[in-house]
């Protein structure tokens, strides 16, 4: 598939391939939709609207999930 | 002693120790050490997923949030934006309301900055959070963090991880007879009777990380703070006798030969 | 952790506390707070019996010999004779040889006469005797009856009876690391974290009597002081945390949302 | 039965009938054996020995058993 | 020790220790207790003048504002406003620009508002007072006060007449070690060794006034206080020996009869 | 305060500092230090003369007998006959009667063998000696010794050199109100506040030399320990205030503006 | 001479006679210049003001100086 | 001066001359009399027979005198 355009995520540069939507890039990233959160340009996504979300080039993406911590 | 549970943020709980998941070897220990704690809420941090390896084993394969209060902290901001960010990311990622709120004020001390802690507070409690914020052993503070409507104070009882144990009783004894909602040290436990101290004192609850996930055995610690934690919780309820500067004999005098 | 049975004089206990029996509001009350204990050796006194009431119920009714170890002690006596002649009196009662030797000094302070306590230990030893002194926390006077060939030394925390916990742990420190008999602080606590305390700085046992006789709910506070010295000796074992000055994080500072 | 003579029992007179060996004192006295243990004298008696030993006008007896202490 | 003067807000002083004129029976105690304590600065507070009796003898007549630098306090104010507009007008009262500043939280507690007293200090400075905040033991709040301006921190050692001494070294010795203005420890001493171990620990400076005001005898123990204070910092110039927990030798080995 | 002198073995002194001359670099700086610290009682050892050397300066060419009272130890002493041989030879090398007697009972501690120095007091008691005995804190040994009939008991703060503090308070207060003699701490003391406690406790005298001659500069920290046993005792008679758990005003709640 | 109006002064009714110079109330309170300061409607007058500065009807005046205090 | 016989000397041997008086072992020491004690065979001499006092061969002999302690 190639590559469409590219966001930042996570805080590096990131190519999106033609399936631009918010749940394939969840789905490719293997992530369990019940352990993180995402965030497109400080704005948060709730889970309800990540089939509908697209992405666009320039987006600063941000998931993160759990960990060790006190 | 009958019931003698703990009410937190509208849930009951059997424990009063809350442990951190930080600094573990690897989440076998981590699963391992929480299990032996006895603890039911557990705090995490709130990090980027790794996405060069994605796949990767994550904390809650090990540590299940549906037997677990996953408590997830904002360990690591020094602003308002980014602690009230960071909580709003945490509930998004679905483990509820409850948030321990944590705005460091430097990097040496790891103390909170009251002012900015004092405001991430309100926004958070206004966004409908249920917010156990860390702060410094200050009385007034602690006042005001109940005002606002957190569901408990955390005080701080020595610099995390310093494992100094309860460097001022004093402050923590006008905190505890002052208080209007659960106080629960955090932060400075260094071993057990440190826990029993906390709970001798008055204090609702615990919260522990270092002092278990860097003893030279983590397991074995976690089930000592278990055992101090009920130690304390069981002499406050108990009542223990008066201090005196002289003694008290316990055989009786009667009835010695002569 | 493995097998980490306590010996002493010959005999190996899962209990590393002892209690005493005095100050109870009854018998009935004194067995159930021994056994929230978890104790195994129970401290008695040696008195005349109750001729004008001769029928009258005896403590052993209450607490089986053939259950726990019986330790008699000297209590009440101020002389070298008279703590002599007490033993002897237990052993002939049918308790075995294990005494606790207390010969006091002083009727304020209940603290030992230390010349005559390391007497009456030479001559009870010779006799055959399993001694177990009270003695202040003077670590020459520890040294020398363990030479005289005491089973273990019985430093004294605080005075009898006055609740004031582990006054100087320096000392103690010193005694156990110059120790070659098991050291068992006795006297003085007053709660679960003393005797934490205890067992966290190497403590081999641990007797308490007042502590636990004397508060308001003296059943609760027994089994609050199992816990304690349970959780105590396993943070000992566990390997506590180092002390520091200043804080180190819990939560890991890579992956911060920017 | 009429007192034989007195000795001093834990401190106080008492009055020793025509049975004056220890061992009938001890079970006049409704003790447990297996609990107490005798002195005549400042001298102490062995259990063993309690049936053959015979009380004396003037003795002092000390009779003692454990109770509560710490 | 050569020249070892105390410099504050722009001027060098011989005394490390200032006191304050509460509390005291009448004037000539005060008067008598203050020369004693060898004070060169002494708090006043600011109150309305007496208008039912104004010939009656002030404050002033007793100490001399050319003599002494008058330090004016804000006690009493539980506002940022409040606290303000009582410094100007002790500024207006003429004697100078140097202020205790104090914002209050708690009248249980009297521990200050540590937000309040920021916010405060900030609007102080950009007027162009110099400023001494009483704050809590919290090192970050030091660090905030130092960066806004203030002429020095005052983080209270105990409650203020508590007596307590320094409740928290800990907490000081951070403060200390990061300061980059004069730490001068304000309320809860309560007798000379106190006020000694507070310099030890390396403070520039102490503010005592119960302490001395409501010791039985206040003149005598204004002239602890200054003793304490002069043994104190000599001591801490000196360079104390090391803790260690064995000991050492003072008269030497050899030479000994045999 | 009128006449505050202290009365030992039947003569006044004005200061209640005794110092040691152990551990100097030299003889020079033992004089300085002992000038500065005002002492008036100075401790010495006594050894073996110089044979090989025999011209060589001697302590006393600096410490002029004339103007110190010299007190004679027998640090080094292990055994009752050793000390006391000790003592007669001191006392026959032209300096009085007045000794400080230590039995020793362990290198590594060099805590004091409780039976032998009784012993060794009896001896010298009768044999003409005013004994200051060196001793534990414990109260049973103290009323002993005051028993025998020394001229004061000097129980010890912490390990000879040590510089621990006053390891356990509550044993010294409890020596001080049931003696019938001078108590004198001996031995510990760390630094100035340490010297100001055990005066403010109540003590009459105050032994120190590692202290003083091991600080970085001994002769100011001589300076330090003159001053802080004068404020010690200062505030001891001036009656301190009480200890509060919670705060006083120092400044009138009347005449706020509004 | 004759009340001319009221003030609050120090919180309480004071009745201002003919001459309603803030100099004047100073100087008839008898306090020392150099150890007040004064408030009128929460404004401070400076000292060099105070011969200048007129009383009016219902003023709010607050005159402070130093008391004992810690 | 020849020697006359060996003594022990706070625990070293030494030899004494003709002269056999512990006076002139002293001054021949350079000891200040007013800083020293003396021992022969664990027996004190005062001062007062120093004089009189002679050495034997064998004799042990401690002079002893204050030093820097604690």
């Amino acid at each position: 598939m190639s590559t469409k355009f590219q966001i930042t995520l996570n805080g590096e540069s990131y190519a999106v391939s033609d399936d631009d939507r918010l749940v394939f890039l969840i789905d490719s990233l293997k992530l369990k939709r019940g352990r993180v959160a995402v965030e497109i340009n400080r704005e948060i996504v709730p889970k309800a609207n990540w089939d509908r979300t697209r992405l666009a080039a320039g987006d600063i993406v941000e998931i993160v999930n759990f960990v060790g911590g006190g | 002693m009958k019931d003698d549970s703990f009410a937190l943020a509208g849930r009951h709980y059997k424990s009063r120790l809350i442990v951190g998941t930080g600094k573990y070897r690897d989440f076998a220990e981590t699963r391992a050490a929480i299990e032996e704690s006895g603890a039911e809420i557990v705090t995490v941090a709130v990090r980027r997923v790794n996405i060069t390896d994605p796949g990767k084993e994550n904390l809650l394969d090990y540590i299940d949030p549906k037997k677990y209060q996953i408590l997830p902290n904002t360990a690591g901001c020094y602003t308002v934006e980014e602690a009230v960010r960071t909580c709003r990311l945490a509930r998004e990622a679905g483990v509820g309301d409850l948030v321990k709120l944590e705005v460091i004020g430097d990097q040496q001390t790891l103390f909170p900055d009251v002012p900015a802690t004092l405001e991430a507070a309100k926004i958070l409690v206004k966004d409908g959070f249920k917010v156990l914020p860390y702060i410094t052993d200050d009385p007034v503070a602690c006042l005001r963090l109940a005002e606002i409507g957190c569901a408990a104070v955390m005080p701080l009882a020595a610099p995390i991880g310093s494992g100094m144990g309860i460097r001022n009783p004093f402050n923590l004894r006008i905190i505890l007879e002052q208080a209007k909602v659960p106080v629960i040290v955090d932060a400075g436990v260094g071993t057990a009777s440190d826990a029993a101290e906390a709970m001798e004192l008055g204090c609702d609850g615990l919260l522990i990380n270092s002092a278990i996930a860097s003893a030279k055995d983590p397991v074995a610690m976690a089930r000592a703070m278990r055992l101090a934690v009920d130690a304390g919780r069981t002499a406050y309820l108990a009542g223990r006798i008066e201090m005196k500067l002289y003694a008290t004999a316990s055989s009786p005098l009667t009835g010695l030969i002569r």
